[in-house]
C-alpha cells in the first residue's frame, strides 16, 4: 500500500512539475518535452488506478503520435524562437495568472470535498478491479464500447473522415502543377499527407 | 488502502489551471495549443478517477473520446497553423488580429 | 335536379377562371362563353323550380352540400346550398335577368380592350351572387357578401383610367365596408346566440332570443343592408356608381346585388319578427324616408343613368318599407318586377348611350323613340311599369306594398309611399319625355341607329316581363305569395273594399306624377311655369340639384376628420413616435456597440481571457451556492 | 489493483533479478549482433570481416565499446544543452523497456514458487510493445533538432514522418493476431502457438495428397502459416520502425551524411548505436513471440527450462540475420516511395486483412473453407501489394500512364 502511495507520489511531481516547468520553458520544443513527460506520469496514474489500455493508447497516441506532430510542425516551420518575457497585452498575464490561481483554489476546494464524497466510493473501487480480472480491462471496454457506446464511436469516426479531409484540403499547396511523379515536389507533397494523417 | 480520489482529482485541477495560465500567457501559437493538450489530459485524468471511483468503465471511454476529438483537433489545429505561417511567416497570435472591428 | 346547386355556382365560377386565365387566347367568343356560364345554370334553375314544385309545400327547402369546409371539434361549417323557394326565386332572377345583360354586354362592350377581363368579372359577380342567395352558412353567405362587393368594386372601377370610375369604385368599396363590418359583427352576434351558423338553425334559434340580442342582431343585420342595398345613411354610393359599364348598372346596381339586403332580410326574418317592434319599424322607417329622399333627388337630376340609380334607391326603399311591415313575400314581389324594368331601363339608357357615344345628359337628347324604336319602345315598358300604370308589371307590387302598409296600420307610411309613388311618376315621366318625345335632338347632330341585335335580344324579353311580370302575383293564381310562404311566411292580404280603393288611389297618384311631368316637360305651354317653379322654389330645387348637400356632409362629417386623423398618424404618431423610437433604439444600438467594439480587440487571447472570467465567475457561484 | 501488483511486483526480488539478467543478456545480444551483422555482410560482400580481437575476430563489439566510451564528447556550439544530452538515452531506454513484456521462455518452480521467464506478463503486452516503439522516436527527433545543425535536422523530420507513418501500420498488423489469439498478452499469444497443426481435413478425398496430410501432424502450429500477409506487413513496417536498411532515410549517408546522429561521436554515438541494436533483437524477439511460436520447440529431458531459452534464442537470431540480409541486400528506398508504401499500400493492405480475419474467423465457418479462403484472399494481396507504383510505369514509359490522376 505505502508503495501506490509512493508511486503516486512520483507521479504527482513529474506531472505537475513537468507542467510547471513547460509554464515556464521559454523554447517550443523544451515545452513539448516537458508535456511528453507530463502525459508519461499519466499514463502511469492510469495504472495506478487500473484504466492498462487507456494508458497505453495515451502513450500510443499523445507522446507517440500527436506530440510527434508538434515537433514536426515546429521543426518545419522553425517556429522555436524564443519568446519575449513582457507580454505585449497590457495586464495579461497578471490577469491571467490571478484567474488561473483563483480556478486552481477552487478546483482544490472541489477535490477536497471530493476526498469526503469518495470515502464511500472505495467499494466501487474493488469493483473495477474485479472487473479488470474477469473479463479483462480490455474486455470490459470493448463490450461498453461496441454496446452501449456504439453510435457515439461511430460518431468519432466520422469526425476523423472530416477532420483528415479538412486538413487535406488546408494544407495543399493551390496552383502547383503536378509533376511527372518523380520529382522531389511530389515527395513533399506526400511527407505533408503523410505528417497531417 | 489506495491513494484517495480525491489526490488525482487535485491534481487534475492543478494541471488544468496551469494549462489555463499557459494558454492564456504564451505567444507561440504551437505551444497555446500544448497547453490545450495539457488541459485535455487533466480531463482524462479525472475521468479515468471516477471511473474508478464508481467502479465501471464509463469514464475510461470517455477518455477515448477525449483522445479522438483531441487527435482531430490537433490535426486541423496545426494545419491551420501551417498554412498561416506559410502565408504571414509567424506562429504568434497576436500578430494574428483580425478579429475585429 | 336540385343535387345540381353547387353546379349553379360552380358554372360562372369555372367561366370566371377560365376568361381570367385564358381570357387573351379566348378573345372575341369570351362574351359567348360567359353567356353559357350563367345561361345554363338559369336552365338548371328552372329545372330546380319544377323539382320543387314537385314537392310538397312543406318539403320546399332542400339542402345540398357541396363539401365539408370547416371542421374544428364541435364547430362545423359546411360548404351546404339551402334550395327554398326563396333562394330559388333570388337564382332565376339573378341567372335569367343575367343571362339577357350577359348577352346584352357582348353587343354593348364591343371593341372594348379589356373585353374578356369584362366577362370574367361579371360572372364572377354571378358566382358571388349566386352564393350568396343559396348559401346556407352565415360564413358562406358572407363570402358572396364580400364577393359581389368585391365584383361591385372591379366593375365600377372597370375604366379604372378615368379618375372618376376610380374614385367612385373607391367610395362604393368603402361605403359598403362599414355596411360591412355592422353586418359581420351581427352575423358574431347571431352565431354566438344561435350557437350555430346555418340559415335554418339561426332562423329556428332566434324564437328563443332575448329581445334585446335579436333587435341588435337584426339592426346590425339591416347596417349590412344599408351599405349593400344603398338606403339612408349608406345609399351615396349608388349615384356615383354609374361611371361603370351599364350593364353593370343594369346587373349588378339595379337587379340583383343592392337587392342582397332584401333578400337577406327576408331570409332572417325570424330573427327581425322576435326583435318585435323596434326593428322591423326601423327598417320601415328607413325605407320609406330613403324612398322619398332619393325620388326627390331624382327630379332635379340630368345624368340619364343617375336619374335611375336615385330611381333604384327609391324602389329599393320601397321594398324595405315592404320588409318593415312585415309582407317579405311582397317585398321580393316587387324585387323581382323592379328587377325586369329597371335592369330593361338601364340597358335602354345604355341603348341611347351607344347610339350618342357615351352622352348621358338628357338635355342634350330628344325624341329618340323615332330613330331607336326598339328601345324607345322597350323603354316605354318599363317607364309605364314603374310608374305603376295598370296592367304593368310595377303596378301590381307597388300597390301591393301600399296595400300592405296600410293593412299594418301604419298610415303615415303609406302616405309616404303614395307621395313618392307620384314622385316617381314625376320623373321618370320626366326622363322619358325628355328623351324620347318631342323633336329629335342629339349631340353634334349624330347619326343615331337603333340597338344592335344581341342588344335588342336583351331588351325585348325583358320589356316583354316588365309588361307581363305582375302575373306571377296574380291573386288566385299560383302565387308568388303562396310560393313564398314556407320560407318567409304568410303575409296578410287586406279583404273586402279597402285594396280596390288602394290600387286606385296608387294608379291616380302615378296618372298625376305623369300628367304633371307631361305638362311641365313634353307640352310647349309647360316651359313657363317651370321656371316659375324654379324661380318660387330655387333654394330648394338648388338643394335638390346639389343632392342635398349629403356628400358634402359627408364630406365634412366624416372625410375631413378621418383625413386629419390620418394625417396625424402619419406625420406625428408614424414620424415622431414610431419612427422616433425605432431610430432611437437604433442610434441608442449603435452608440453603445460604438462603446463596447474596444473590448474587441482582436487578440485572442483577450478573448480567451474574458472566457476564462466567465468561467471562474460560474464556478464561484455554483460553489458558493453549495451545488458542488 | 493486480494490475499494478504486477507491474510493480517487477521492482521486487524476483522481479530485479529478472530485471538485472535481462538487461546484461539484451545487452550480450546487441553486441553479438554487432559482430554478427559485420561478419554477415562482409561475408555476403565477399570479404573477410572483424577478425583481429579474439577468436573470429569475437572481441571486436568490446574494443568498439571502450574506444567509443573513451573518445571525447563533443557538442557543437549552436546544440541544445539539454536535450542534446538527453536524446541518446531517449533512443535507448524504449527499445529496453519493450523486452519486458517478451516471455523468453517457459517457467521454472524454485521451491514453491513459480518463476516466468518474463518480467511482466501485462494483460496489453502488444499495446505496451507498440507504445514503447512510438516513444523510440524521441530520441531520433530530439537529436536532430537539439544539434542545431541543417543535416541533422533534415534527418529529425525525415524520421518523425517516417515513424508516425508506419506505426500505423505496424499497429494494424497486430490487430489480426489479437484477434485470432483473443488477447493482448504476448504470452497467451505464445501460448496458443503451442502443439502442432494437427488434423487437417482438406485434401480429403483427393489420392494422392491425401496422404500429405499426416505431415501437418508435425508441423508447428504457428501463426506464420495463417497470417502470413500480417507478419509481411510487421516485418516490414517494424524495419521501418528502426530505421535501418532499406528504411535508413533518416541516417541515409550519401544525402544527410549520418542524419540525426551526424553531431555525435564517443559514448552518446555509442548509445544511439547500442539502441538501434537493441531495437532490432527486440523487433525479432516479438516477431518471433507473436509469429513463429514464441519459445515452444522441442526439448530434451534434462533442464527442461533450458530448452525455451535457446529455442527462443535461435528463432530471434535467425529472424536478424533475416534482417541483415536484407540490408545487404536492398537499396535505400526515395522518400516519396517509403511515403508511397507506407500509407498506400502497407496501411490498405493491414486493413483489408483485418476485415479477411474478421470474416474468416467467424464462428461456424468451417476449417476447410478458411484454409481456402486464406489462400486464395492472401495472394489476392500479395499480387496487389507487388503490383507496384503506377508512376513507375509511367517514368519508363509515358504511354502508360494510367492511375496517375492523383498525383
Amino acid at each position: 500500500m505505502n508503495l501506490e502511495y509512493f508511486v503516486f507520489g512520483v507521479m504527482f511531481v513529474m506531472a505537475l512539475g513537468a507542467s510547471l516547468a513547460m509554464l515556464f520553458a521559454r523554447n517550443a520544443v523544451h515545452a513539448a518535452l516537458f508535456l511528453v513527460v507530463t502525459q508519461v506520469a499519466l499514463a502511469l496514474g492510469f495504472l495506478l488506478q487500473g484504466a492498462f489500455f487507456v494508458a497505453a493508447v495515451q502513450i500510443i497516441l499523445y507522446a507517440g503520435a500527436i506530440m510527434v506532430l508538434f515537433l514536426f510542425v515546429i521543426m518545419l516551420l522553425g517556429v522555436d524562437t524564443r519568446e519575449a518575457l513582457i507580454d505585449p497585452l497590457p495586464g495579461q498575464r497578471p490577469l491571467a495568472i490571478g484567474l488561473g490561481g483563483l480556478l486552481a483554489a477552487e478546483i482544490l476546494w472541489v477535490a477536497v470535498r471530493g476526498v469526503e464524497l469518495a470515502a464511500g466510493g472505495e467499494d466501487q473501487a474493488t469493483a473495477l478491479t474485479e472487473l479488470n480480472q474477469n473479463p479483462g480491462n480490455v474486455k470490459a471496454l470493448a463490450a461498453e464500447l461496441f454496446s452501449r457506446y456504439l453510435l457515439p464511436f461511430e460518431a468519432t469516426s466520422v469526425l476523423l473522415v472530416v477532420a483528415i479531409v479538412g486538413v487535406m484540403v488546408l494544407a495543399r499547396r493551390i496552383g502547383r502543377v503536378p509533376n511527372t511523379g518523380t520529382g522531389a515536389e511530389s515527395a513533399s507533397g506526400s511527407d505533408k499527407e503523410g505528417a497531417a494523417a | 488502502m489506495s491513494v484517495p480520489p480525491g489526490y488525482y482529482l487535485a491534481l487534475a485541477g492543478l494541471m488544468f489551471s496551469v494549462g489555463v495560465v499557459g494558454a492564456l500567457t504564451r505567444r507561440n501559437a504551437i505551444v497555446i495549443f500544448m497547453f490545450i493538450e495539457l488541459m485535455l489530459n487533466a480531463i482524462n485524468l479525472i475521468f479515468v478517477t471516477f471511473s474508478r471511483m464508481w467502479g465501471h468503465v464509463d469514464g475510461q471511454i470517455l477518455v477515448f473520446f477525449v483522445l479522438v476529438v483531441a487527435a482531430a483537433e490537433v490535426v486541423v489545429g496545426l494545419a491551420i497553423i501551417l498554412v498561416i505561417s506559410r502565408r504571414r511567416g509567424t506562429a504568434n497570435v497576436d500578430d494574428v488580429s483580425l478579429l475585429k472591428w | 335536379m336540385i343535387d345540381l346547386a353547387p353546379y349553379v355556382i360552380a358554372l360562372p365560377l369555372a367561366g370566371a377562371l377560365l376568361l381570367m386565365i385564358f381570357g387573351k387566347r379566348i378573345g372575341k367568343a369570351a362574351g359567348i362563353v360567359a353567356s353559357a356560364a350563367i345561361g345554363v345554370p338559369f336552365l338548371l334553375a328552372l329545372a330546380m323550380l319544377v323539382d320543387l314544385l314537385g314537392l310538397h309545400a312543406e318539403e320546399r327547402s332542400v339542402i345540398v352540400t357541396a363539401f365539408e369546409w370547416i371542421e374544428v371539434g364541435d364547430f362545423e361549417a359546411a360548404a351546404r346550398l339551402l334550395v327554398d323557394p326563396l333562394s330559388i326565386v333570388m337564382v332565376l332572377v339573378v341567372t335569367g335577368v343575367g343571362t339577357l345583360i350577359h348577352i346584352y354586354s357582348i353587343g354593348y362592350m364591343h371593341g372594348e380592350a379589356r373585353y374578356a377581363r369584362f366577362f370574367s368579372y361579371m360572372n364572377l359577380f354571378a358566382a358571388s351572387m349566386l352564393l350568396l342567395v343559396l348559401a346556407d352558412n352565415l360564413l358562406l353567405l358572407y363570402v358572396g357578401w364580400e364577393g359581389v362587393g368585391l365584383c361591385s368594386y372591379l366593375l365600377i372601377g372597370f375604366w379604372f383610367e378615368r379618375p372618376a370610375a376610380a374614385n367612385a369604385a373607391k367610395k362604393a368599396f368603402i361605403v359598403n365596408r362599414v355596411g360591412d363590418f355592422s353586418f359581420l359583427i351581427g352575423i358574431f352576434v347571431l352565431s354566438a346566440s344561435a350557437g350555430s351558423l346555418t340559415v335554418g338553425q339561426v332562423n329556428a334559434e332566434a324564437g328563443g332570443m332575448a329581445a334585446g340580442v335579436a333587435t341588435a342582431a337584426a339592426l346590425l343585420l339591416f347596417g349590412g343592408a344599408t351599405g349593400k342595398s344603398a338606403q339612408i345613411p349608406l345609399y351615396v354610393w349608388l349615384p356615383d356608381a354609374m361611371e361603370g359599364p351599364t350593364p353593370v348598372s343594369a346587373l349588378i346596381h339595379a337587379a340583383t346585388m343592392v337587392t342582397a339586403g332584401v333578400y337577406m332580410i327576408a331570409r332572417f326574418s325570424p330573427v327581425f319578427e322576435a326583435s318585435g317592434g323596434p326593428a322591423l319599424l326601423v327598417v320601415a322607417w328607413i325605407g320609406a324616408l330613403t324612398a322619398l329622399w332619393a325620388g326627390l333627388l331624382a327630379t332635379a337630376e340630368y345624368d340619364i343613368k343617375r336619374v335611375l340609380a336615385y330611381s333604384t334607391v327609391s324602389q329599393l326603399g320601397y321594398m324595405f318599407l315592404a320588409l318593415g311591415v312585415g309582407a317579405y313575400s311582397v317585398a321580393i314581389f316587387h324585387l323581382v318586377t323592379h328587377a325586369f324594368f329597371k335592369a330593361l331601363m338601364f340597358l335602354g339608357a345604355g341603348s341611347v348611350m351607344h347610339s350618342l357615344k357615351g352622352e348621358t345628359d338628357m338635355r342634350r337628347m330628344g325624341g329618340l323613340r323615332k330613330a331607336m324604336p326598339v328601345t324607345g319602345w322597350t323603354f316605354m315598358m318599363g317607364w309605364l311599369a314603374i310608374s305603376g300604370i295598370i296592367p304593368f308589371s310595377g303596378f301590381f307590387s307597388k300597390d301591393a306594398i301600399l296595400a300592405s302598409a296600410w293593412h299594418e296600420g301604419q298610415f303615415l307610411l303609406w302616405l309616404i309611399g303614395a307621395v313618392t309613388a307620384v314622385l316617381t311618376a314625376f320623373y321618370m315621366s320626366r326622363l322619358y319625355f325628355r328623351v324620347f318625345e318631342g323633336k329629335l335632338v342629339t349631340p353634334g347632330n349624330l347619326h343615331v341607329h337603333d340597338a344592335p341585335p344581341s342588344m335588342a335580344a336583351a331588351l325585348l324579353p325583358l320589356g316583354a316581363l316588365a309588361v307581363i311580370g305582375g302575373a306571377i302575383n296574380l291573386p288566385g293564381a299560383l302565387t308568388l305569395e303562396v310560393f313564398l310562404e314556407p320560407a318567409v311566411g304568410h303575409s296578410e292580404v287586406p279583404g273586402g273594399i279597402v285594396p280596390w280603393i288602394l290600387g286606385a288611389i296608387a294608379l291616380v297618384a302615378g296618372v298625376a306624377g305623369i300628367a304633371a311631368a307631361r305638362f311641365l316637360y313634353a307640352l310647349p305651354s309647360g316651359q313657363k311655369p317651370l321656371e316659375t317653379l324654379h324661380e318660387r322654389f330655387s333654394p330648394l330645387v338648388n338643394a335638390t340639384q346639389h343632392k342635398f348637400y349629403v356628400d358634402e356632409l359627408y364630406g365634412r362629417a366624416i372625410v375631413l376628420p378621418g383625413k386629419a386623423l390620418a394625417s396625424f398618424c402619419a406625420n406625428f404618431l408614424d414620424a415622431r413616435i414610431v419612427d422616433g423610437a425605432v431610430n432611437g433604439v437604433a442610434w441608442l444600438v449603435g452608440q453603445s456597440s460604438w462603446a463596447l467594439r474596444r473590448v474587441q480587440t482582436g487578440y485572442i487571447r483577450n478573448y480567451a481571457l474574458t472566457f476564462l472570467f466567465g468561467v471562474v465567475v460560474a464556478f464561484s457561484l455554483l460553489a458558493f451556492r453549495g451545488v458542488l | 489493483m493486480s494490475g499494478v501488483v504486477d507491474l510493480i511486483g517487477a521492482v521486487a526480488l524476483i522481479g530485479l533479478i529478472k530485471v538485472v539478467v535481462v538487461f546484461v543478456a539484451l545487452l550480450l545480444t546487441a553486441a553479438l549482433v554487432t559482430y554478427m551483422e559485420r561478419k554477415v555482410i562482409a561475408d555476403m560482400q565477399a570479404r573477410v570481416g572483424p577478425n583481429r580481437w579474439g577468436p573470429f575476430g569475437l572481441l571486436q563489439a568490446i574494443a568498439d565499446g571502450i574506444k567509443l566510451f573513451f573518445k571525447e564528447d563533443f557538442r557543437p556550439a549552436a546544440a541544445d544543452r539539454w536535450t542534446y544530452a538527453i536524446a541518446p538515452a531517449a533512443a535507448m531506454v524504449p527499445s529496453f523497456l519493450a523486452i519486458a513484456v517478451v516471455p523468453l521462455g517457459d517457467h521454472v518452480t524454485v521451491g514453491d514458487r513459480r518463476v516466468d521467464f518474463v518480467i511482466a506478463d501485462i494483460n496489453i503486452g502488444i499495446l505496451y510493445f507498440l507504445a514503447m516503439g512510438s516513444l523510440g522516436v524521441y530520441g531520433v527527433v530530439l537529436a536532430g533538432w537539439a544539434s542545431g545543425s541543417k543535416y541533422p535536422l533534415l534527418g529529425g523530420v525525415r524520421s518523425t514522418a517516417q515513424l508516425i507513418s508506419y506505426e500505423i501500420a505496424l499497429g494494424l498488423s497486430l490487430v489480426p493476431i489479437a484477434m485470432v489469439a483473443g488477447s493482448l498478452s504476448l504470452s497467451d499469444i505464445v501460448a496458443a502457438q503451442a502443439g502442432t497443426v494437427g488434423n487437417v481435413t482438406f485434401f480429403d478425398g483427393i489420392p494422392v495428397l491425401e496422404q500429405l496430410q499426416d505431415i501437418f501432424s508435425i508441423v508447428p502450429n504457428w501463426y506464420i502459416w495463417s497470417q502470413w500477409p500480417a507478419f509481411a506487413i510487421f516485418f516490414v513496417a517494424g524495419i521501418a520502425e528502426t530505421n535501418r536498411a532499406p528504411f535508413d532515410l533518416p541516417e541515409a549517408e550519401t544525402e544527410l551524411i549520418a542524419g540525426y546522429h551526424t553531431e555525435y561521436s564517443g559514448i552518446r554515438f555509442a548509445m544511439f548505436y547500442l539502441g538501434e541494436y537493441i531495437h532490432v533483437v527486440v523487433l525479432s524477439a516479438v516477431a518471433v513471440s507473436l509469429f513463429f511460436g514464441g519459445w515452444h520447440g522441442p526439448g530434451l529431458g534434462i533442464l527442461p527450462w533450458l530448452w525455451p531459452l535457446l529455442w527462443f534464442l535461435a528463432k530471434t537470431l535467425v529472424v536478424v540475420y533475416l534482417i541483415i540480409w536484407l540490408r545487404a541486400t536492398l537499396p535505400r528506398l526515395r522518400y516519396d516511395r517509403l511515403m508511397w508504401l507506407g500509407w498506400k499500400r502497407l496501411i490498405p493492405a493491414a486493413l483489408l486483412w483485418i476485415v479477411v480475419t474478421a470474416t474468416v474467423n467467424t464462428e461456424g465457418v468451417s476449417r476447410n473453407i478458411r484454409l481456402a479462403v486464406f489462400v486464395v484472399l492472401a495472394g489476392l494481396i500479395l499480387a496487389w501489394v507487388g503490383r507496384g507504383d503506377p508512376r513507375l510505369a509511367f517514368a519508363v514509359n509515358p504511354q502508360s500512364g494510367d492511375d496517375r490522376g492523383s498525383a
